[in-house]
């Protein structure tokens, strides 16, 4: 075992990937002797040169549709775009034609590609620089959306959407970048498909993924101690095609759910797991599944602004303790009555 | 401004096989194109369907010039392509009637045509989503270092799409193997491309990226073959990106139900005056290369090899409907 | 009172508030003399001339960002996306711009504008001309979102649109537009944000929007007819803001709900109504809610395959049954078992 | 390819009020964007914060030919065209550092700033995404038929993208009241501009569109205005859009974080020898026209200008949390 960062974790499993599959190369804007916007191409440019980590134009939609040909003629692209807001100008490509174009052609092609960006706010970037898309990917059927919060799942969970023979939308958190963690020495994969019960609890299950799965166990915490509430947190991981059987064994054995997000509340992925979980596990349910996400504002700059639109853990023990019928004993958390 | 080229090939220099063939492909297409209007309108075929009459120059021209592994990717507008690039006919038809042994078994239909095998990437139902695909195409060959060469179809209406300039800018930006094929036919649905366009010319566009562009007669076979040929040659040998303005008209409406109030009858003959294939025809019996009894048999030829094609899709069967989820993702 | 077609009903929104508003003009392709490809603008350009009624290049990031441009600068412009599949092509200009920038700008803007696109599937246009996209849309604060499923609900809604002073989606469906309807002779409005209770019923709620909202009527009548169950249908038709309220009335009495949307179903409306309602009338519930809508999987050209994806009245009729807990007596319909 | 055009005012024609008007909102540009630099650094200010300290002359040489109701769109590096449109310098400190006081109440930062009132409507994060809205400005002035002008402030990279491209298209075909402005500052981020376009110039983007088009030398204040100048006064002539490429560099790294590798030391200092500040306080005093002295009171008064700003920022109140819901919707 050793301890890197997640921005490492991803470098590592390009890297591997790249030496393991000379089909596999990097393009993007500035990825490459500048090593991408989040520093995660440092020194791939230098080891496998211009011809496989390829700094593009600032034009997203030939980035994508440019690495869609790639992966539908023998090239297993990984296409970087900066921020995930950023797919809004290239979002026909993702979802009319990567996501789409082995049904429509009726099983011709395979597309093995990888787009990976980055979402999610806490610095005050603004409206623009700051969201979270995951939920309007995870629409369309064709494309597998992955979301790794720790190190260990960043590289594992990459260097399988790389060998992937279809397009994965591999979104990391911009916050994330320089937490650290254990990852084995030897290669390892993390397969999608499967969420990971980061902790196990007794009481109430919360289903998060990406930074709010950190939140969640940091809020689990507080309420262990605090007030000896066992949550059970549950880190999707990959949030498209969802793996729902995890979900339910859980709220089987707990009878409550929060589901955790950091995108929109409005038709989110909270919204999902809430929908899922109320059709298949209605008789084991116990109290009202509660959402906690971010507020339906356009995301702010100012830093006091920020702070209320995009939910926190604090959000979350409220929730928590509200399923749990503890309503009464706390007071309200700041924002809470807005976010759920 | 882009050089505008006349149509180069000379009666007494064709060669009465390839013209032969240009005729026969170019024939195959125009039936193609008439019998699939034809079911559509009786409503056997049923969707969209944009057919290409009048077009079929443009198509058989420039794949004339492909080899087998070259690829191309095409718009709606697309079956011409397909053919010309050596589709199964018909596999077309099975897919334009929703049968599991068409190209597409069922799932894409018209607008998503394709031939991978053939090197055919497909249509594209998003007007200038192929042209990127093709660039992408053209990094391949580039990266894989073959000498293939990408080839994208698309209208005149397409060059006003951000996805098209994104395309030319990244191809040329990194000398990629890629032919721009405009098919210039004065209307992107109602509208004329010169309205519609800052441009003077198509291929204007295509200068400005510091591409090598022609713009030619695109109701003449020759002149877009010997076009293409010599684009494609400076391609192969590395010279980057080239870009092909064709000059051309389709003869029925955008689709169906266009009554098309935007454009006069007159234009409409004036352009069926200059029909591709009685074009050849004619020159063909004017340099006594074929009588006119010779390519009625290859009309025929070609006319019965559509019947046969769209009765052989008529008895295949209809698409599984139990297998409705299958190739949403490889496994 | 008058029989009007949905088209016509669009057709006498736009010219109407053509009349009495100089500042609204309508852009977009094939607008023009042509009379929009849904042919809802015939008769506007000859009355309204070139200046008003505008035929645009086929370029969708102009026609939204000229839109904008023209709405923050003293227009109220009425811009046409010929189907709701292409606005993946200019998605940035209307989420990342037009819904944002009042916010951004802290509130020195307004923004008249009205995007009139069309969705749905049933005519065999296959996967890149048959969405949904409603969902998507929804996520993000900033725009309304409005869907009529009738010709007095398609004029009175694009009327209330377009003096609207934010951006609003108008999203007609294609199936609909030669669909009669009474509307009045008089001029009317139909509010922004308010759902609307098509059909009063006891047993069961079904809330559902444009065509599934008529297909949600076909449904009740059978199930009347058939079972004598009571339906009551809520056509939604704003998405969002959601009305709310009208629902949690109804499911308050009905105490079962089926949610009933034509996109997919993954992370769809249905998903959302669903979570809303877990949350706020958990304790009214007696069934588990389900979801009828299109399966996840791009839509399908062939005709045979298509209705294999699209909902239709008799999945409801089902999932209406099976709430009502008689799955036992009806057999299952064809495609129900992978519908909910 | 477009006019390469040189800077024409010669010195003894300088005015010594215009002058001095030039230098002293470049200096409040240079100070603005030196003080928030370090105002980011420190973490006074946080988020995003991309500064033009190097670029003044083109903000300010454009925007002292427009009117107060005409209206300009910019980027993501906008503060110099924020005040040279007329901004108040207190309210946009206010808005960097998340202030009820400043233009967007906190909600926009520095991506976002906009003086509406003043005709500027506003910053974008979104590369290109401005372009297309300013030209739907033109089309707007167009149909209000005023005689105003709609300007729009771009990246060489934002060339690239297809909202440009789409955008420019259609201020062509329309014939719309709009001046496209290219800073091009040779790099986007940390690519090279020659390395990723297709085309020599930039302008040759806009000559496609059969623009008026000019290149010039963006260090030059002078020649900016010039340029801006004629091309203005074509457009609201009639004449249509016209393009200004102007050559320009950024001082420091795209944002905080970046440390240029993509850059040589000598190539920053060649451009830093071309200052446009001290080329045109240079020229000045070499026609006599002002003494040092006078010059350096013309920079301590900017320096104070954006001290005092920064002040009476800091003692406004932040932002209300409990009104973040506020202006999602107009009522
Ligand atoms: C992005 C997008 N916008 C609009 C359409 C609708 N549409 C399909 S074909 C067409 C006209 C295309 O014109 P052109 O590119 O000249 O091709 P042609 O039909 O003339 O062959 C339009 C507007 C579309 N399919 N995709
Ligand atoms: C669509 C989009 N792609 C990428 C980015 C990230 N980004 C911001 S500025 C920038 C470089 C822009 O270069 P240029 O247009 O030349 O402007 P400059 O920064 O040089 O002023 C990039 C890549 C963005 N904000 N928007
Ligand atoms: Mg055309
Ligand atoms: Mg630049």
């Amino acid at each position: 075992m050793r301890e890197i960062t997640y921005r490492q974790a991803i470098t590592e499993a390009m890297d591997e990937e790249m030496a393991r599959d000379e089909r596999v190369i990097l393009m993007g804007e500035d990825v490459g002797l500048f090593g991408g916007a989040m520093a995660c191409s440092k020194g791939l440019y230098e080891k496998y040169g211009p011809e496989r980590v390829i700094d593009t134009p600032l034009a997203e939609t030939a980035i994508i549709g440019g690495a869609l040909g790639c992966a539908l003629t023998g090239m297993r692209p990984i296409a970087e775009i900066m921020f995930i807001d950023f797919t809004g100008i290239c979002f026909d490509q993702i979802v009319n034609q990567a996501a789409k174009v082995r049904y429509m052609l009726g099983g011709q092609v395979e597309v093995p590609m990888v787009i990976r960006t980055q979402g999610g706010a806490g610095r005050s970037y603004a409206a623009q620089h700051s969201q979270s898309w995951e939920s309007l990917f995870a629409h369309f059927p064709g494309l597998k959306i992955v979301m790794p919060a720790t190190p260990y799942d960043a590289k594992g969970l990459l260097k399988s959407a790389i060998r992937e023979n279809n397009p994965v939308m591999y979104i990391e958190h911009k916050a994330l970048y320089n937490n650290k963690g254990n990852v084995p020495d030897e290669e390892y994969l993390v397969p999608i498909g499967k969420a990971d019960i980061k902790r196990e609890g007794e009481d109430v299950t919360v289903v998060a993924h990406s930074r709010t799965a950190l939140m969640a166990l940091e809020a689990a915490e507080r309420l262990e101690v605090e007030s000896g509430i066992d949550v059970e947190v549950i880190d999707l991981r990959t949030i498209s095609p969802m793996d729902e059987e995890t979900i339910y064994e859980s709220v089987r054995k707990t009878g409550r759910l929060v589901c955790f997000e950091e995108g929109h509340r409005n038709v989110g992925i909270a919204s999902e797991v809430s929908a899922r979980v109320t059709e298949n596990c209605f008789d084991y349910l116990d109290a009202p599944i509660m959402r906690v996400a971010a507020k339906d504002v356009p995301i702010p700059c100012a830093t006091e602004l920020e702070r209320e639109v995009i939910p926190n853990p604090d959000w979350l023990v409220t929730a928590v303790r509200k399923v749990l019928g503890e309503r009464e004993k706390v007071p309200a958390a700041v924002g809470y009555t807005s976010c759920v | 401004m882009a050089t505008v080229m006349k149509g180069r090939g000379e009666i007494a220099r064709l060669d009465r096989e390839v013209a032969e063939g240009f005729l026969r492909t170019m024939m195959l297409i125009r039936h193609f194109e008439e019998r699939s209007l034809e079911l559509f309108t009786k409503g056997e075929l049923i969707g969209m369907c944009h057919v290409s009459v009048g077009q079929e120059a443009v198509a058989v021209g420039v794949c004339s010039e492909l080899r087998g592994d070259d690829y191309v990717a095409s718009t709606h507008r697309g079956h011409g392509h397909s053919i010309a690039k050596g589709a199964d006919i018909g596999k077309m038809f099975a897919e334009l009637l929703g049968r599991e042994a068409g190209y597409c078994k069922g799932r894409g239909g018209s607008m998503h045509m394709a031939d991978v095998g053939a090197g055919f990437l497909g249509c594209n139902g998003i007007v200038g989503a192929g042209i990127p695909i093709a660039v992408g195409a053209g990094l391949s060959i580039k990266l894989r270092k073959t000498d293939q060469i990408s080839v994208v179809f698309f209208g005149d209406g397409a060059t006003n799409i951000g996805a098209f300039h994104e395309a030319l800018n990244m191809a040329s930006a990194f000398n990629l193997p890629v032919l721009f094929v405009c098919e210039d036919n004065m209307y992107a649905l109602s509208t004329k491309t010169g309205d519609m366009s800052g441009a003077k010319c198509n291929a204007d566009k295509g200068t400005a990226y510091c591409m090598r562009s022609r713009v030619i007669d695109g109701m003449d076979v020759y002149a877009v073959r010997d076009a293409t040929r010599e684009l494609i040659s400076a391609i192969r040998a590395g010279e980057g990106p080239a870009f092909l303005d064709c000059k051309t008209y389709r003869y029925y409406g955008h689709s169906k139900s266009d009554t098309r109030p935007y454009r006069t009858k007159e234009e409409e003959a004036e352009w069926r005056s200059r029909d591709c294939i009685t074009t050849l025809a004619d020159k063909l019996t004017a340099a006594k290369l074929a009588t006119a009894e010779e390519i009625e048999a290859v009309e025929a030829d070609a006319a019965r090899q559509i019947e046969e094609s769209i009765e052989w899709a008529r008895q295949s069967p209809f698409t599984n409907p139990e297998e409705v989820s299958k190739y949403v993702f490889a496994e």
